[in-house]
């Protein structure tokens, strides 16, 4: 069977500052042989006294091997799930199943990508930074955080060579007429043979104002994570088409050019 | 190793676990092996396409979860030409759940559905989203009859009337649905509810109320299949809460003759067939040679309230 | 500190916290200062004495439990003279629950609780364990109207009716109750469920079906108090599931007016009083004066559908 | 107050045989001082993969003190809640309100008192043993056990000099009439101030056909274990009248003596 559930063991679970947690796993099958990045897996949050998360949580897989057993994650802890997943210890069990989804597209003959990240984003993408260091594809990220201590460059390229451009709230680079005229230079500058995004809507649809071909990964609420429930539909322009996308099994990566906006609710 | 075969009608399911409609699709092939299941049963189509609700369509709740899809459907054409083939080598016999506005259009819809590859028909005459605040055939004895008479004139495949548990009294549109022809009820649809968000003051479901189901229903849903089972001679399928063996054992001893899993699939894909190796287990462990034995066989003392009565005599 | 002061008709209630009747009573006393309640509403009297059900009388489900109490009770005399004077020195308003076989044994009760200490009755025409499968007075229009009508006519107390969940539109019940002069509606009971147990086939209650409770049940409640808010003019008192302040809120977004507790001080006997406290903090937290803003506050978008509507004309 | 919630910290958790767990809790009040043999607490089991326990669960003290702040239990993992009480680690927290019921009488003034205790029983009335043996009250105990290996003997007395008899069903010996004969003769050969039993319907019975004063500790299904629910009654004779009583509040112990039949369920 190609999705599964698993009891993985947790290996380590650290936070990497004041929001955001890793975890690292060992699951009872050769999981990392099996994922690509941008996938993601449906974690089962553990019930605490307070807590009690009844559906799966969706989460990108934050780091693939490198043994075949081993799965990283990156989280936001952010509500009731996160916030009981969260209180799991070393030796701890958490089951969760996948991987799910479709992931980034790459290629090792590329000679240079582009990362736009912001948040959780960082995390989803971090699997194409081994990947392209590994091939000797050349990578520029462009980083956008609350303030420098949320950034978390070290936790994304982990050690990659990278050319990095960071953006502040704090500081007001990462408003959307600086970003801009940001990746303009950037692109003046460089070739890119992909570019990617996640995290952030306004970041994507500036890019897909810019007209920049690639690949966004999305969220949606989940139920089933397999494609079957249809809770996660997100709008797509497909051949002058609107057309309703599962971002479970159609995503969660989508082409950058065919994210539509989407009726936003209240 | 127990015989796991129950009878629905003249359809023979070699094991009492099917899918709730609208919990499964093809996409679980890759979870479990659909040949093993008792039957298949599919998200309901409805005549016309609809693109469904408004976007957050589930949110969880207390033990359960609350889902306004709201019947995205691109037609029944479309089922039959590209969703009904997907199932043409899986033994598991292929029932199909239709929607419709009217029961003419119910009646309509048989008729496109009695193709070949298509072993029963669900009638989904109780969705909760479908009309403002959730009212449905099901609700009404009388738009019960009319629907499944609608049905059953358009076609000689099995119906399966799916009710909703948003009613006074289920066994009275259990009798109805009998009495227009229905060959099994399945008990039940989900519950009409809703959620709100304390931090932001706003629904949870884009489309303000939704349908409950999970464990939280199956005190509900067991009692009604319980109520439905002593109501009708046509067989009960029980349907909501079930995650385990052990609670479809439960549905089964309440009078149940099948079970549908839905929500429980969400929390493993591969559920249905755990329960169903957990219910070979059950059988073995409880030296039960014929699943069909457990249907209604729920143990009642019916002296207990008399002897209580008694006592009550002698107390003060 | 935030104003939680509510108004239940003429009653001016300190705060909209109070317990929910069968799941109280003063021993409680030891593990909370009565007085800090919105109110004390006591377990259901009948006119005459009864033993109640068989046990086992509660069992645990997924996210709740059920009960089957079935209202044992020493009479209305016992009560006003052994229980009610308990709370004499207690500075929130006793609300006498009463339950009874006829509407007139209903009117006559009332008229029995028509004495110094009780502040207003509560009318239990919804208790699911009195007759056999659960049928009450609230669940038909006619009788609920027929009921409060005779329970009106023997008292000037208030009279708050609290109806059962157990029925296909509770707003058409909602609205018997106010027309025949209802001065409250508590929404709601217990929903009528049974649980087996899989390993000796028995019911898990002795009394085979009886109501469930707690979280599990909360958002199908929320709906039927948004329901009825929107339904009746008089006001609603929420009660079902909750065991949080947020909870509580949630209740009040949906239209009521105060809410009343029950399975939650099971687990924890100070629940009403970290509820009162867990509200005064989420008024604080988002800048709410007055908790009576909140009432039936719940941020519905009109235009969603439209703009999802206009979506699916674009889409294919 | 007197009835409050305690976040308690596990000390212990061991296995005391195949059936049985001892716990060991740091609670954060003197509750040692405010709880007497016989009473009871109502435990949240912590809620797991599998299992969600949604009531509390009562458990007698089976152990009190000697700090305040210490509280023991010995609990028989037999449903869905005690197996998950059983997961819990050292370290970990156990929420639980209490104390609860009316516990046995006891005066130090007394002789020797006669307990006779099968399986959980034993955990109830263990507490009056080491009063008893500070006081100097002599003790006599009959155990009743399915087998040696399930006795618990050193369990019950933890060191404290008592008469003992052991009664197995392995052997035979805990059959009713052999030990209606066991109890004539220790009744011949001794008197005692006190009798309390726990943890048998049969022997309870037993002792009351053999017109035995004294105590026995009651169970019955709870959900407030405050009398306020009136889940937990039973039956009782009292002054020639049938009554039904709260185990939880009225109870747990009563004396032996008004003790009634039930209603069996089913
Ligand atoms: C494919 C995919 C990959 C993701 N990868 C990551 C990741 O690597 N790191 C990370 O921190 N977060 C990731 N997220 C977002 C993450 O799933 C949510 O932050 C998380 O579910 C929040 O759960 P909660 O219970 O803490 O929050 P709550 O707000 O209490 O959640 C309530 C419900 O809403 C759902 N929900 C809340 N936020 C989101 C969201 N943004 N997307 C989808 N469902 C949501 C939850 O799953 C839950 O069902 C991903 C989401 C998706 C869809
Ligand atoms: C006052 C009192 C003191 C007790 N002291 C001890 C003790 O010291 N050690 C010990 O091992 N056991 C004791 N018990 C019994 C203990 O409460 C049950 O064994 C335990 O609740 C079983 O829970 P479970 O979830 O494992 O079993 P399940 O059978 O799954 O329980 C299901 C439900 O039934 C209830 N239940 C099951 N058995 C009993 C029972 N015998 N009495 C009351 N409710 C029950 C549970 O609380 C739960 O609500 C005591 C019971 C009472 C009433
Ligand atoms: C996401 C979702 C979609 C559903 N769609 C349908 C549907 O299309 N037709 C239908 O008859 N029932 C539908 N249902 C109801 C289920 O078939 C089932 O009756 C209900 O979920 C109770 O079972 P459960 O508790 O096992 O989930 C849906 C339920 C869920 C959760
Ligand atoms: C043990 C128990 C006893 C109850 N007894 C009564 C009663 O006597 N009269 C009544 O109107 N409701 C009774 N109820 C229903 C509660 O008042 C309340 O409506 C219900 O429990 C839902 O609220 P909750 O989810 O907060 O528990 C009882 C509920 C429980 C759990
Ligand atoms: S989450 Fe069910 S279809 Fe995507
Ligand atoms: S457990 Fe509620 S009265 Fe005893």
């Amino acid at each position: 069977m190609k999705v599964e559930s698993h009891s993985c063991e947790v290996l380590q679970h650290d936070w990497v500052n004041a929001r955001y947690k890793y975890l690292r796993l060992r699951c009872p099958a050769p999981l990392a042989r099996a994922t690509v990045a941008g996938q993601f897996f449906q974690l089962a949050c553990p019930h605490g006294e307070t807590e009690q998360p009844f559906l799966r949580r969706p989460m990108s897989v934050y780091g693939i091997g490198p043994q075949d057993e081993r799965i990283e994650f990156l989280y936001h802890v952010k509500g009731v799930g996160t916030r009981a997943l969260e209180r799991l210890r070393p030796g701890g069990t958490l089951e969760m199943f996948g991987p799910l989804g479709r992931g980034f597209r790459f290629s090792p003959q590329w000679q240079r990508i582009l990362l736009v990240a912001r948040g959780v984003g960082l995390a989803t993408m971090a699997p194409l930074v081994p990947l392209a260091a590994r091939a000797g594809v050349g990578i520029t990220a462009l980083l956008s955080a609350r303030a420098p201590s949320d950034l978390m460059q070290e936790e994304f390229l982990r050690g990659a060579p990278a050319q990095v451009h960071a953006v502040y709230d704090s500081d007001g680079s990462s408003a959307v007429d600086r970003v801009e005229a940001l990746l303009r230079d950037v692109l003046l500058r460089q070739r890119f043979d992909m570019v990617y995004t996640c995290g952030s809507n306004r970041l994507l649809f500036l890019m897909q104002k810019m007209q920049m071909r690639g690949e966004a990964a999305l969220e949606q609420q989940m139920a089933c994570a397999m494609g079957v429930c249809l809770s996660c539909v997100r709008l797509f322009n497909e051949g002058g088409e609107k057309v309703f996308r599962r971002v479970c099994c159609e995503g969660p990566v989508f082409p950058i050019a065919t994210v539509s906006g989407e009726v936003q609710f209240g | 190793m127990a015989d796991l075969r129950v009878n629905i009608g003249t359809l023979i399911l070699k094991n009492p676990v099917m899918p709730a409609s609208g919990c499964f699709a093809y996409e679980y092939e890759q979870a479990l092996d659909l040949s093993r299941l008792g039957a298949l049963v599919t998200k309901s189509v409805t005549p016309k396409s609809r693109i469904g609700n408004p976007v957050p369509r589930v949110c969880e709740t207390p033990a359960g979860m609350l889902n306004s899809i709201g019947l995205p459907s691109h037609g029944q054409r479309y089922f039959l030409e590209e969703i009904a083939p997907h199932y043409s080598a899986v033994s598991a016999p292929l029932v199909a759940s239709v929607s419709a506005d009217t029961a003419e259009e119910f009646g309509m819809a048989c008729e496109v559905f009695s193709a070949p590859g298509i072993a029963a028909i669900e009638a989904n005459i109780s969705c909760p989203n479908l009309e403002a605040d959730g009212r449905a055939f099901a609700m009404s004895a009388t738009d019960t009859h009319a629907a499944l008479h609608a049905m059953k004139k358009r076609t000689r495949l099995p119906i399966w009337a799916k009710l909703t548990p948003n009613v006074t009294d289920i066994a009275e549109i259990a009798r109805a649905a009998e009495d227009a022809g229905a060959d099994a009820l399945v008990v039940a649809n989900t519950f009409l509810a809703m959620a709100i968000d304390p931090e932001t003051r706003k629904p949870r479901l884009g489309n303000v109320m939704g349908g409950l189901s999970g464990p939280a229903v199956r005190p509900l849903i067991v009692r009604m299949v319980f109520q439905c089972h002593r109501a009708v001679k046509i067989p009960v399928i029980g349907c909501g809460g079930i995650v385990t063996a052990e609670d479809a054992v439960e549905h089964l001893l309440a009078g149940a003759t099948a079970v549908q899993v839905g929500t429980a699939s969400f929390l493993d894909p591969a559920a249905m067939v755990r329960i169903i190796e957990g219910l070979e287990a059950y059988c073995g462990r409880h030296g039960v040679a014929r699943i069909a034995e457990l249907i209604g066989a729920v143990s009642i003392d019916p002296g207990i309230t008399d002897r209580w009565l008694r006592l009550a005599q002698q107390s003060g």
